[in-house]
């Protein structure tokens, strides 16, 4: 009798349930952007993911081989609207380091400080995205509430929102402005009390916890080998900053805990960046600290030439969402030859397809919220 | 630097009861919202503070103006452009027109301008019904109070100075920068003294040419009144000035 | 009565001090008061004696005046404005349910909600008019009768069973013994009409949407109807009236039944396809799930009867667990009406409360739910209460 | 040195030394500090490729890079060790005659859109490549807009 008996698998093979494609975006509420995803769906579960970028190619890099090198500047803000600063100071590395100069140290902390300004409103992007991904409108509104403290800490700085336009080749624009310190520094504390709200309204909630943990499992070594950079891949267990291990600037010389969780799931991709949170706001105390050791008539600009000598020079850095690298191609006139920009989001949205298979239907947005998505910077 | 967030989280979910953490602070919010007011400004009625070096559209003090054309050489969105203005005296002069409608408020013309002519606003509520609206014209780009803040001083320090340990000194980007005279290059055409805004350049007799029997000119900059805005270098048919930096 | 008279008094006509409700042959609700058809039978007693009046001035002693005054006649119209009154009233209580997520929602967001025109809850009105306002757009492939069809009776049954919900003891449509049956039973019609047009609107939002639709009602379905049952049986009936007078007499159901009323408060919202689950209108990944195709009015329309079902959902909750319209103490006082409006608001509040806090679960995870801990808490509850029985306590 | 056994953390002299021993035609350009340049003829790409990331263990392929020096191509790879921070460029130069190297997307896979990307706007064919499809610009292009013979249109 037990022949008769057939597996439910066999049943199920032999039933022969059509696949259906499901074409996510590009105007779709959880691309936050213009991109698409292919999803191949086998009832509720995903079977394969295909995603489409490119609606936004500007030709970014071959648009640079026209204009001089500080014209530059402000399009590199323009590459990613949430961390315009990180790619203004990749940019501004870069070529100092085919100039080969060194910048004063108060330039340096400087960066410092606005860069993980920087990072923390990208964060909070991220984390008001995932909100509403998740389908709980108020993470969103908080989180937005708190950005809009530090996007006046912008203000403050440079006069600008958020295309900050603030990194200059060999120092920064201006200096700190009156009061800035302070400012800084009570954001930061209002901010780390404001955040523990937040997570309150996301880690003790078992629906939230419950709608990330455990899905979209990625190992180690599958982390590294496709490619997947930042708060994501440490969240797959490599433990590697590019802070902390490859140091620009003087992220060598203020202290802070690179976290790193081994859990692998989307969970821990989100417990990173909310600790990286923290760990940013201390940076900001540190190197603040640092600034006003140096005194108020430290130098913070220095001279540069117009012409950069030919070579090809590359920098890297940690952007919020990853590795982001700068290639440059010089000629010895004052226009670069090719800079090749290297977007951490157009590996990472590679990645959909692993990140994908075999979740469900709802669980796509939550997956692809941990990416931070970002269309400036991915189609360039 | 410790780690704050991991330590306590994840925690064990039964003992916040689940769901009922997160009802507790919004219910709090709610309390603390309905007696005092909500973070929102509501926008048309109450405006945030800006600062003063707030980036809203270039503004422009006329008679500062010296016409060189810097802001419009460094507009990275080529958006200013020279045109003819008539000043207080019925004189036409060149004065930057903006076209708000491709400004990126980059606040490079500010930034720039060697005579600290043109400015950052903190105007920022700049619709108009057409687009021909948004073209400001030389005198339509005056703001009325326009304040120190507002006009960005570019200081640099020279790497120089840095290494003969004296790095305190900060000096504008135009005040060492100068052109320099390749002589055997130059054909004397007077266009470089034309193109100064400044009449800094004056073209001086240095000779007679033996075969035409006509003087050989050549252009004097004075140091002074030059301000490094490379107009002539620009418009020497024969690159025979170039910029010689300071570093 | 076939007198003719040169000049008869309005007043004759109304007959405002002469009539008698229930004296009425015609009389609908046998022999109970019912405040709503009173207001109305008094109405049309001025509007319909007003016109016989007026047609009487024209036609002496013509037989249509006498027919407007008539008892069958009277008891018509007044059944007509009676539905207009009970629709009314329904309707704006629901705006006012509306206006007040909007404005406390806000409030739990740190921001400031609706703000046009008393205080926001003019905002209703205003959206409303440019629904209406939209052009009518029906996608080309669309299996149109049904695209309209199905929408149409989703609205209807969400109005209908919002307008009969009892208010109080003296207002209501119809007073059966079976009351609470009918009234859940209209209520869970919605999600097959949903699916169905999931099917018919031929976008795979929509099909999916409507798959979920049919999922969630699966799971929330079953643990409801036990908890009505279970109700029904510590009061000793299925009437709306019988349940809440019983619950003025012993204490508020939710006492002894604590259990059943945190379920079936989640389970009412997952009836009305509120936040936590409301998994066939996913905006995340569905974009608008089953309303996908709909456009202009129909979405309105739809809007609204969801609002009209999160309305009913609330009343139920009050019916069953709080007490009705009764008081203690007091009992039914002079406005139970507004009573029975304020505890249902304040249930509906608990629901925006659970909206602002929670996120959306997933479609197996609501089954999850539905049968591994709303099932049990039902049937927990079930035993408590009979125990409660058993031992004599009700 | 033993240029069979896998290193997990090497030094910058270490990448040097293993590399010229273990590949002759290498031409190692500089080391700067967690800096290694290297070049090498395009025939020999995967292999090398092969090698750094199992022997040296470099988990991660940064960039895939294509520069377009009008009489040749070079196609830049950023090979970066998540042990210590080391990176080495990897620079390979294509005669314009012959424009294909051999894909390294089957040695990191996260390689693969950086070679499409690198395939589209310059033409460089990347052998053995999973799926060699536009990606950034439209389907119906049939040119590459990234080389220096495409020329901008606008008044700039």
């Amino acid at each position: 009798m037990t022949d008769s008996i057939v597996p439910v698998k066999e049943i199920e093979e032999k039933m022969e349930t059509d696949k259906m494609w499901i074409i996510m975006g590009p105007q779709h509420p959880f691309s936050h952007g213009l991109w698409t995803l292919k999803i191949k769906v086998d009832g509720e579960i995903v079977v394969d993911a295909d995603p489409i970028v490119g609606y936004l190619h500007r030709g970014w890099e071959k648009e640079t081989e026209n204009r001089t090198y500080p014209k530059i500047i402000p399009m590199a803000d323009r590459l990613c609207y949430a961390a315009s600063m990180t790619y203004t100071h990749l940019y501004c590395m870069t070529v100092e380091k085919a100039l080969g100069i060194d910048i004063p140290e108060k330039a340096k902390y400087i960066r410092i400080v606005a860069d993980e300004v920087c990072r923390i409103n990208s964060h909070l992007m991220w984390l008001a995205a995932v909100g509403t991904d998740l389908g709980n409108l108020t993470v969103f509104l908080w989180a937005m509430r708190e950005r809009e403290y530090f996007l006046d800490l912008n203000v403050k700085l440079c006069g600008a929102r958020m295309t900050t336009n603030y990194p200059r080749i060999g120092g920064v624009r201006n200096d700190l402005t009156e009061l800035f310190e302070r400012d800084v520094i009570r954001t930061v504390d209002r901010f780390e009390k404001a955040l523990w709200d937040i997570i309150a309204l996301m880690d003790d909630s078992s629906i939230i916890v419950s709608r990330m943990k455990g899905i979209s499992y990625i190992s180690r070594e599958q982390c590294a080998n496709i490619g997947m950079t930042g708060p994501a891949m440490r969240g797959c267990g490599v433990d590697f900053d590019i802070r902390r291990d490859d140091p620009y600037d003087n992220y060598d010389k203020v202290d802070f805990e690179v976290p790193v969780l081994t859990a692998g799931d989307s969970y821990a991709r989100y417990m990173i960046r909310i600790e990286e949170m923290f760990q940013s706001c201390d940076i900001i105390r540190q190197a603040v600290q640092k600034i006003q050791a140096l005194g108020k008539n430290a130098p913070y600009r220095i001279k540069t030439p117009t012409k950069v000598p030919a070579g090809t020079h590359f920098m890297r850095m940690e952007d919020p969402r990853g590795e982001s690298l700068m290639y440059l191609v010089s000629d010895g006139t004052d226009k670069p030859y090719r800079l090749k920009v290297r977007s951490p989001i157009f590996t990472n949205v590679s990645t959909s397809k692993v990140m994908c298979q075999g979740c469900r239907i709802a669980d796509v947005p939550a997956i692809l919220a941990q990416i931070d998505m970002c269309l400036g910077e991915t189609d360039r | 630097m410790t780690i704050k967030y991991l330590d306590k989280y994840p925690k064990n979910l039964a003992k916040s009861l689940w769901v009922l953490k997160p009802q507790w602070t919004v219910l709090k919010l709610f309390a603390k919202t309905v007696v005092h007011r909500p973070v929102t400004v509501l926008y048309p009625y109450e405006k945030e503070w800006v600062p003063e070096n707030y980036r809203g559209r270039p503004g422009l003090i006329f008679d500062k103006c010296v016409g060189c054309g810097m802001c419009a050489r460094m507009c990275p969105t080529a958006c200013i452009k020279l045109v003819d203005a008539e000043d207080d005296n019925g004189k036409t002069v060149k004065r930057p027109q903006v076209n708000l409608g491709r400004c990126a408020m980059c606040g490079y013309c500010a930034e720039y301008c060697p005579v600290d002519a043109m400015t950052v606003t903190p105007e920022y509520e700049l619709a108009e019904f057409t687009r021909f609206d948004l073209i400001y014209g030389p005198r339509r780009l005056n703001y009325e109070g326009t304040t120190e803040g507002m006009k960005v001083k570019l200081e640099v320090t020279l790497p120089s100075d840095i290494e003969n340990g004296n790095p305190e000194r900060r000096v504008s980007l135009f005040d060492l920068d100068r052109p320099e005279l390749i002589d055997s290059k130059c054909i004397g055409c007077k266009k470089c003294a034309k193109v100064c805004p400044v009449n800094a350049i004056e073209m001086v007799e240095k000779g007679v040419n033996e075969k035409t029997g006509k003087p050989i000119l050549r252009p004097v900059i004075d140091n002074g009144k030059c301000i490094c805005c490379s107009n002539c270098v620009d418009d020497c048919p024969k690159d025979a000035l170039e910029i010689k930096e300071v570093l | 009565m076939s007198v003719v008279v040169e000049y008869t008094s309005i007043l004759d006509f109304i007959g405002f001090n002469s009539y008698s409700l229930m004296d009425n042959q015609y009389y609908p609700f046998l022999d109970e008061y019912n405040l709503p058809y009173a207001i109305s039978y008094g109405l049309w007693k001025i509007i319909g004696g007003t016109i016989a009046w007026l047609i009487n001035l024209i036609f002496p002693g013509n037989p249509v005046s006498e027919w407007l005054m008539g008892d069958g006649a009277s008891t018509l119209f007044a059944l007509i404005i009676f539905m207009l009154i009970i629709f009314i009233v329904v309707f704006v209580c629901t705006l006012i349910s509306l206006w007040m997520e909007r404005k406390c929602l806000g409030r739990m967001m740190d921001r400031r909600g609706t703000m046009i025109g008393m205080k926001g809850f003019l905002q209703c009105v205003a959206d409303g008019l440019k629904t209406f306002m939209k052009e009518n757009t029906i996608p080309g492939k669309v299996d149109r009768m049904t695209y309209m069809w199905t929408v149409s009776l989703v609205i209807g049954v969400s109005v209908l069973v919002a307008c009969m919900i009892p208010l109080s003891g003296r207002w209501f449509v119809v007073n059966y013994d079976t009351g609470l049956l009918i009234v859940m039973a209209f209520f869970a019609l919605a999600p097959f009409f949903i699916l169905v047009s999931g099917w018919a609107q031929n976008n795979k939002y929509s099909l999916v949407g409507g798959m979920r639709a049919a999922q969630l009602m699966i799971s929330y379905e079953v643990p409801m109807l036990i908890m009505i049952a279970t109700t029904a049986l510590l009061a000793g009936s299925f009437n709306i009236g019988d349940i809440v007078y019983a619950q003025n007499d012993n204490v508020w159901y939710f006492i002894p039944q604590i259990v059943g009323f945190i379920t079936f408060f989640f389970c009412a919202t997952a009836e009305s396809e509120r936040l936590p689950f409301d998994i066939a209108e996913a905006e995340a990944e569905l974009v608008e799930g089953w309303q996908t195709e709909y456009a202009g009015m129909k979405w309105g329309l739809i809007m609204l009867a969801d609002y009209f079902r999160g309305y009913v959902a609330c009343a139920m909750v009050t019916i069953m667990y709080l007490g009705g319209w009764t008081l203690p103490i007091i009992g039914d006082g002079p406005i139970p009406e507004i009573v029975f409006l304020l505890k249902t608001w304040f249930v509906f509040f608990l629901m925006i409360l659970v909206r602002a806090a929670l996120a959306r679960v997933r479609p197996d995870q609501i089954l999850n739910i539905g049968w591994k801990v709303f099932m049990p808490l039902s049937v927990v509850n079930l035993a408590i209460v009979l125990l409660l029985k058993v031992g004599g306590v009700f | 040195m033993d240029t069979e056994a896998v290193y997990q953390k090497p030094s910058e002299e270490e990448v040097k030394t293993l590399l010229t021993e273990k590949f002759p035609f290498i031409e190692v350009t500089g080391t700067e500090p967690r800096r290694v340049y290297a070049k090498l003829p395009k025939e020999n790409v995967l292999e090398v490729c092969k090698y750094i990331q199992h022997n040296l263990t470099f988990e991660h392929c940064s960039t895939v890079i294509g520069v377009d020096y009008v009489d040749h191509m070079t196609v830049v790879y950023h090979l970066s060790n998540y042990w210590n921070g080391l990176m080495i460029e990897l620079s390979a130069d294509l005669p314009l005659d012959d424009l294909h190297v051999e894909s390294v997307s089957g040695v990191w896979e996260g390689a693969n859109w950086h070679e499409r990307e690198t395939w589209e706007l310059f033409g460089i064919v990347f052998d053995n490549h999973p799926r060699l499809e536009r990606l950034l610009t439209p389907k119906t292009y049939e040119f590459f807009p990234f080389r220096k013979s495409y020329k901008l249109r606008g008044s700039e």
